[in-house]
């Protein structure tokens, strides 16, 4: 399926600038955020940057988590034949409907930051990005570590309602929590929209619903939440060292966090990592190193953060 | 003896606090005209408003050839009444044709059968005489050609009793002769009629009985035959009526010029010039539709002009007029055609609208001094005998003469150099209508220019020091104070276009 | 036949014989109509001081009112847009988001100054462009509106990176967001003030009653001799003015700030305005009114959390709630009415 | 007796062109059409797959337009139906949910069944208590977009016949879609309801003069109420057909239609205070931005600067309206003429 020797459709520019005749290929990503969101303004350049060294033409598409507008997206993309097709689902249920008409026409497709369902798995070439699940699990990981034996109540704040990285990681975090220390009770959960204020917001007053002498810790679905967790007890004059605090992400906002002690711990999650391999990978499909039916998996590193490694540079901060 | 095919029995019927129609009792004959007169308020309008089922009495019964009939609009137009608003009541994007039927689309089966639609309706304007494009909309006819669609839909529905509440308000002389021998023609053929409005002298003309209503209450239900015009005002005034409508102002000087509005030329205006001095009546007579309206608004830069010159002379300042806010800067002051949709803002307080083109003036900081508006409104509105005077009641509350002494009363506080009316007193009662009168002229004795607009031709001739009459958008002749009469403006206006006047 | 009677404040003087006005009674039921909110409001409250644990604590008066000022205080703004018979303005959306980057992202690279007078400059400029459509142009406001959303997030996203931006941990941004007056978050004052301040303009000033006065009847107050389109420009320029102080709030009580953050500021504010009895078609409507209606919309939404309702009922009680409201009003109205 | 025409007030149309112009003038649709025609110029300069892959780019019509097909059906009469959105949402949750448990039939019948359930609450309020029709359905907008999270447990719900979903998604007639196809139905039901049925017809009465449709015997309230079921439905079904072409509910679809709808119908020239606008007006205000979107994805243009393009065409679309440049004009036009004359004097 790889594109070895065919020119490109528009050619005419590319290559007469160039000195050697290098290989262009036309790629669709199918994103479901840019630059409206924290993620996506670090991921989009690292994809873009591999992509010019790379020699991919790349045609970006941001479909603000509208499962039905990446769908329309998808079908343009079908019917614009380019060589290959990187998908962020935007709705992880709603894509097979993409990956089939993609399939159909000859088209390789990449799945990036949130794999598909182990059903969909076969239509694709691979998928590169992180676990969102093993994230969930590396999360309550540190925080069973960190509670022992002492039961300890907490309360847990996911993304957006209905977003499929929220879902993933509530569901890697809760089962984790369920099988390894059933000694952490989760005292109630809400849905933010994965901003800080949303979540500072929604902490303040859960913390309020279940009292503050009844918690001993907060799970945070990523840094920006977790800070608005921090802020929201540090609000009411406590120390946020003292309670057990988990998040994901590592972020420019979390990461000092972490090093100041009042985040415990949390998952690197580097956008511009994810940005980036997924552009290799296709990379890798385009130039046949990956064959039709034997699925890549790139995982991101799922580095757990805690005080002793945050300042390490292999966990800085990128987005 | 025939009995009434309508029969309305005891109806009350109040908003609030008012008494609307209190106990009145009509019927009509067919083949009957029947004129309801009264005052502003009088509670004609909701008295035809529950004969035709659209407002609902608090006690009281219609009755169709003795027949009790349920009160809705649809059970009214189901037993034969039809009636045509006062204040039109078309819709404005769909054609002629459909506002004929409206609600009585023919059908079959839910389609509309819109080919025997558009039949009925030609045959319907072919009755009444009126020659319109079957498919133009609403909103680019001229109000008069609306009003006689309105007309058409009534008359479509095959009533045995027509409605009409003041159809002639927004009519020419020539159309208002066309109207009345057409509902005579209607009647002969035993419809029964019944006719409002504030004309007198055509209720003489054309009708057999005569229903005078004074605030809600029935005074009067007489044959015309014993009534006599001055009778019929005694009784709906409700006092003695000492006035001459027919008194001219007497031929006077004037100062100097105030008005120069030189090559006027904008949608429906031809190409006009127009003078007017210190202290001088000019009066536009014209046909509905002559582009008087327009030529006005022209001038004063309400609307846009494509070309001409208009210069305003105030305090031995000359202006140029370049738009309207600069013509209210000059001095001017305009009294609209439409009060309540370009006069007044109703929802709100008698003293707020006054306030409104006087802030500058009354309000200086731009922080409203509550005590001071109320204290300037209360003085206007006493200069202009609004009854009652209360400010801080909404303009919507008072009736049609009022509201429009409240719009006059709101210009008065810029001590206006050129004052601008157009129909000062379409759909006001004679009491009020006096009032105006009295109030435009002691302005242009105190040294206003005043242009004035009037289909209303005694009361154009009452005013006037001088009357260009307006066709097609073009003056059509002038005539001094002692030229004019009913016949010479009317005969400019008509010009050949008029066909059987 | 309203039974019921309340002394007027105003009192009339006597009735002239001449006339036949009455002023209209005001039975029990109209003044629940007219009050309704006010009555909600106060329903509310009790309840949830009563069975809700926690409602009634400093900490817990705080969070609502952090809930309540950066939408309250767009929504206070939009009254003026809304009052003129526009509508709303959906570009707030965009307008709060920029002047809460900007804040951030303009002061952690120069000063608060050159933050404060670029954030400035941007709220003119969407006042200008949707005023100028709007009033000159005469374009429906809603796809006016809607179209600025679009160009000002594409500029801010294009110009910014996109990227979430926060600001130095003890900077004067963060301390404002962290301090408070007794129990009141500084946003609060705000809060208070732009209530206070907007009040203030819209009834007591002339191009308050201008505002108005357009609302009720555009051609009349063109035809009295103003500038409409000088009008319409004044009421964007009032939202644009709230939507800055929104973002700025917003931005400083989390000490962040990012493209998205004032998403569903639309109609959430539209929603507080119109519980508060505002109508939407202009002429009638009220700034203390629009505070009511977003006291009631955050204490609501406040006590959802405390009670532990999932995010989907939420949403469901405040809809609900929402056409309760106003179905009471509307009732109430219509019982004042016969 | 008959008699001759009497009275001819006002002027009609004469000749070839003056009746082509009173035509034109009677139509609603003039600026979308310009608009649609500069667009699709452009399109077939720079971006030709737009038309070469019509049926996609239809099917992005289709998207856009249907729900806005059933709004118009409102704004004709002078309401507004802010809830279209999540009864989009909540109908293809209750679709996918019942048929997971039932089939296909039942799923569809469930989710029609909730649109019209909707329709009539939104109905009853605005026609029956009499709450404006804004504020009704604003309240219904957040109840609806809760209730969808409510019955599908805050996650997205995957219709078990997948098969089925991939299968409708699939050309039907030629390289025509079922969505294409049902669009093009709706259209063409809706169209000729407003035009040649009764009821439909007077939508525009309602909407241009309530009181006037009021007093010549048309049931206004019955027609509110038929307005609403027409957008309710039109809803659900593109609920419908999103949830089984993507073989899964989503409790957050529908995010960006409320806004594409307004902005289809109102580019379409149907006046938002109702009595003015027409179901073709929608049709191509909804193609014009379908294509515009479809040919801006493939062009590969960075997406805030899109972002911008779409804002900017809207912000243009608006102001050109005939009636804003005549507004913008004649006071231009009196301004130059005045200072013109200051200037000779
Ligand atoms: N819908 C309404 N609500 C409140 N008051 C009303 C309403 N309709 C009419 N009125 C009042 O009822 C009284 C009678 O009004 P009506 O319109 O019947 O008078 P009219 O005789 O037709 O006057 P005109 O000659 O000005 O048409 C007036 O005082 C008017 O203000
Ligand atoms: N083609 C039209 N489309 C819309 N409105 C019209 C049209 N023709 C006339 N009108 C309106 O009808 C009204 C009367 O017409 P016009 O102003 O031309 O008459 P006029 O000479 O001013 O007479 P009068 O002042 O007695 O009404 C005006 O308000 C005008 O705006
Ligand atoms: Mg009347
Ligand atoms: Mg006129």
């Amino acid at each position: 399926a790889a594109a070895e020797e065919e020119t490109t459709t528009d050619a005419g520019s590319t290559t007469d600038s160039t000195e050697e005749v290098a290989e262009t290929y036309e790629v669709y990503a199918l994103l479901p955020q840019g630059s409206d969101q924290a993620y996506g303004t670090f991921y989009v350049p690292a994809m873009e940057a591999a992509a010019a060294e790379l020699g991919i033409n790349l045609t970006i598409t941001n479909s603000q988590y509208d499962g039905d507008k990446q769908a329309s997206e998808c079908e343009i993309a079908v019917a614009a034949k380019p060589d290959g097709i990187i998908l962020w689902p935007a709705v992880g249920d709603s894509v097979r409907p993409c990956l089939e008409a993609a399939a159909a026409a000859g088209i390789p497709v990449t799945v990036t930051n949130s794999d598909l369902f182990d059903a969909d798995k076969a239509l694709s070439f691979g998928y590169s990005g992180p676990d969102t699940y093993g994230q969930g699990v590396s999360s309550a990981e540190i925080m069973c570590e960190l509670v022992g034996d002492t039961p300890v109540n907490i309360i847990q704040l996911n993304g957006a309602p209905g977003n499929a990285t929220a879902i993933d990681r509530d569901n890697g975090f809760t089962d984790t929590v369920a099988a390894n220390c059933p000694n952490v009770t989760i005292l109630q959960e809400e849905s933010t929209d994965w901003t800080k204020a949303t979540a500072q917001q929604v902490a303040s007053e859960m913390i309020t619903a279940q009292g503050i002498d009844n918690i001993g810790g907060i799970y945070a679905a990523d840094d920006s939440i977790a800070a608005g967790a921090i802020a929201a007890l540090e609000a009411r004059g406590v120390v946020a060292a003292d309670y057990f605090i988990t998040s994901i992400g590592n972020t420019f906002l979390g990461n000092p966090l972490v090093i100041a002690g009042s985040l415990d711990g949390t998952v690197f999650q580097s956008s511009s990592w994810d940005g980036d391999n997924a552009t290799r990978l296709m990379y890798a499909v385009l130039t046949g190193e990956i064959a039709a039916g034997e699925r890549e998996v790139r995982f991101m590193p799922s580095v757990k953060v805690t005080a002793g490694n945050a300042s390490d540079a292999d966990v800085a901060p990128e987005w | 003896m025939t009995s009434p095919v309508i029969e309305a029995r005891n109806i009350v019927k109040s908003f609030g606090g008012v008494r609307a129609v209190d106990d009145v009792s009509v019927s009509v004959m067919p083949g009957e005209i029947h004129a309801v007169i009264g005052e502003n308020g009088a509670g004609k309008s909701t008295l035809m408003r529950i004969l035709a089922g659209v407002e609902t009495p608090d006690s009281g019964s219609v009755r169709i050839d003795g027949k009790e009939i349920e009160n809705s609009a649809k059970a009214s137009i189901d037993a034969g009444i039809s009636l045509v608003h006062q204040e039109l009541s078309l819709i404005p994007e769909m054609t002629v044709a459909e506002n004929i039927m409206l609600g009585a689309f023919p059908t079959n089966g839910g389609w509309t059968k819109t080919k025997e639609m558009k039949k009925i309706a030609a045959d319907t304007l072919k009755e009444i005489g009126v020659e319109v494009d079957l498919d133009e909309r609403i909103s680019r006819l001229s109000v008069a050609l609306r009003q006689f669609v309105e007309i058409a839909r009534a008359v479509a529905r095959k009533p045995k009793v027509l409605i009409l509440d003041e159809p002639t308000a927004t009519l020419t002389p020539a159309e208002t002769d066309y109207l009345l021998s057409m509902l005579q023609r209607l009647a002969s053929q035993g419809l029964a009629i019944i006719y409002i409005s504030h004309r007198i002298p055509e209720v003489f003309k054309i009708c057999n009985k005569v229903t005078i209503l004074r605030d809600g209450k029935l005074v009067t239900n007489d044959s015309i035959g014993d009534l006599t015009p001055d009778k019929v005002i005694d009784q709906m005034v409700g006092r003695e009526l000492h006035l001459d409508l027919t008194q001219r102002r007497p031929a006077r000087e004037f100062g100097e010029l105030v008005l120069s509005a030189k090559g006027i030329k904008a949608p429906k205006v031809n190409g006009i010039d127009l003078e007017v001095s210190k202290g001088q009546i000019v009066g536009l007579g014209g046909l509905v539709g002559a582009g008087r309206t327009e030529l006005l608004r022209a001038i004063i830069g309400a609307d846009p002009r494509s070309a001409g010159r208009v210069t305003i002379t105030s305090n031995g300042k000359k202006r140029v007029i370049t738009g309207y806010l600069s013509a209210i800067k000059a001095g001017v002051a305009y009294v609209p055609e439409e009060r309540r949709t370009d006069g007044l803002a109703l929802t709100m307080t008698v003293a707020e609208n006054i306030f409104l083109p006087n802030r500058k003036e009354v309000s200086p900081t731009g922080v409203m001094p509550k005590g001071k508006i109320a204290a300037f409104a209360k003085d206007l509105s006493e200069k202009v005998n609004l009854r009652p005077p209360e400010v801080t009641r909404e303009a919507g509350q008072y009736s049609g003469g009022n509201q429009q002494k409240i719009v006059i009363a709101k210009w008065l506080g810029r001590k206006p150099s050129f004052i601008v009316l157009d129909e000062p007193t379409r759909g006001v009662d004679v009491g009020a209508k006096a009032e105006i009168h009295k109030l435009v002229k002691e302005l242009a004795d105190e040294g206003a220019a005043v242009l004035v607009i009037s289909s209303d031709l005694p009361e154009l001739l009452e005013l006037s020091d001088l009357i260009h009459v307006v066709r097609d958008g073009k003056i059509a002749g002038t005539l001094t104070g002692a030229e004019a009469t009913e016949k010479s403006v009317m005969s400019l206006a008509a010009g050949e276009k008029l066909v059987g006047a | 036949m309203a039974k019921e009677t309340f002394t007027e404040s105003m009192t009339v003087a006597k009735e002239p014989q001449d006339s036949k006005i009455t002023k209209p009674k005001t039975s029990f039921i109209g003044f629940i109509a007219d009050k309704g909110i006010f009555v909600f409001t106060g329903i509310l409250v009790l309840i949830a001081v009563l069975f809700v644990d926690g409602f009634a604590s400093l900490q817990n008066v705080t969070d609502v009112f952090h809930r309540a000022a950066p939408i309250g205080i767009v929504a206070l703004g939009m009254t003026f847009v809304v009052i003129t018979g526009n509508y709303l303005d959906l570009s707030v959306v965009a307008q709060a988001a920029a002047a809460g980057v900007i804040l951030i992202a303009v002061s952690n690279a120069y000063n608060l100054i050159i933050a404060f007078a670029v954030a400035f400059v941007v709220a003119i400029i969407f006042a200008l462009v949707n005023g100028i459509a709007v009033g000159y142009f005469k374009a429906n406001a809603v796809i006016v509106t809607l179209a600025t959303t679009y160009i000002g997030l594409g500029l801010l996203r294009l110009l910014s990176g996109g990227s979430q931006v926060f600001g130095p941990a003890d900077g004067p941004i963060a301390t404002f967001g962290t301090s408070k007056l007794g129990p009141f978050p500084y946003s609060a004052v705000v809060l208070v003030a732009v209530t206070l301040i907007l009040t203030f303009v819209l009834t007591r000033t002339n191009f308050g009653f201008l505002i108005r006065s357009f609302g009720v009847n555009i051609s009349a107050t063109r035809l009295a001799g103003t500038n409409t389109g000088l009008i319409v420009i004044g009421a964007f320029m009032v939202t644009s003015m709230a939507a800055m102080f929104a973002g700025f709030v917003l931005a400083a009580f989390s000490n962040t700030a990012v493209s998205n953050m004032a998403t569903g500021f639309d109609f959430q504010a539209l929603a507080a305005i119109i519980v508060g009895g505002t109508s939407v078609f202009g002429g009638k409507g009220s700034v203390p009114r629009t505070l009511l209606g977003v006291v009631f919309v955050s204490i609501l939404s406040n006590v959802l959390v405390l009670v532990q309702v999932s995010y989907g009922f939420q949403q469901v009680a405040i809809g609900s709630l929402i056409v309760l409201a106003v179905t009471v009003d509307a009732l109430g109205r219509r019982v004042s009415k016969k | 007796m008959t008699n001759q025409t009497v009275i001819k007030v006002g002027s009609t149309a004469t000749g070839f062109w003056g009746k082509f112009r009173s035509v034109l003038a009677r139509r609603t649709e003039g600026r979308a059409v310009v608009l649609f025609a500069i667009i699709a110029t452009f399109v077939t300069v720079s971006q030709p797959l737009v038309f070469t892959a019509y049926q996609v780019t239809l099917g992005r019509i289709a998207l856009i337009g249907l729900v806005a097909l059933g709004l118009t059906a409102v704004i004709l009469m002078g309401e507004l139906d802010l809830s279209v959105a999540s009864t989009l949402a909540v109908s293809g949750v209750i679709a996918v949910t019942v048929a997971n448990q039932t089939n296909m039939a039942i799923g569809v019948l469930a989710a029609l069944a909730a649109g019209v359930v909707v329709s009539l609450i939104n109905a009853f309020f605005v026609a029956i208590v009499g709450i404006n029709s804004f504020i009704a359905t604003l309240g219904m907008l957040f109840a609806l977009r809760g209730m969808a999270f409510v019955i599908s447990d805050e996650a997205p719900v995957k219709l078990q016949n997948t098969d089925l979903g991939i299968a409708f998604g699939q050309p039907l007639l030629g390289p025509l879609t079922p969505r294409i196809l049902i669009f093009f139905l709706i259209f063409i039901a809706i169209q000729i309801f407003v035009s040649r049925v009764k009821a439909g017809r007077e939508f525009l009465a309602v909407g241009g003069n309530r009181q006037a449709a009021y007093d010549a015997g048309i049931p206004v309230k019955r027609r509110i109420f038929t307005g609403f079921i027409i957008s309710g439905v039109v809803a659900a079904i593109a609920g419908i057909i999103n949830a089984v072409e993507r073989t899964s509910a989503d409790p957050t679809s529908g995010s960006t239609v409320l806004l594409a709808s307004f902005a289809a119908a109102i580019i379409g020239g149907n006046y938002l205070k109702g009595g003015k606008g027409s179901i073709i007006g929608t049709l191509i205000g909804a193609a014009s931005l379908g294509m515009l979107q479809v040919a801006l994805t493939i062009s590969g243009v960075q997406i805030p600067i899109q972002e911008i393009f779409i804002g900017g065409i809207l912000l243009i679309a608006v102001i050109t309206d005939p009636s804003s440049l005549r507004a913008v004009w004649g006071s231009l036009s009196t301004t130059f003429q005045g200072i013109k004359n200051s200037l000779a004097k």
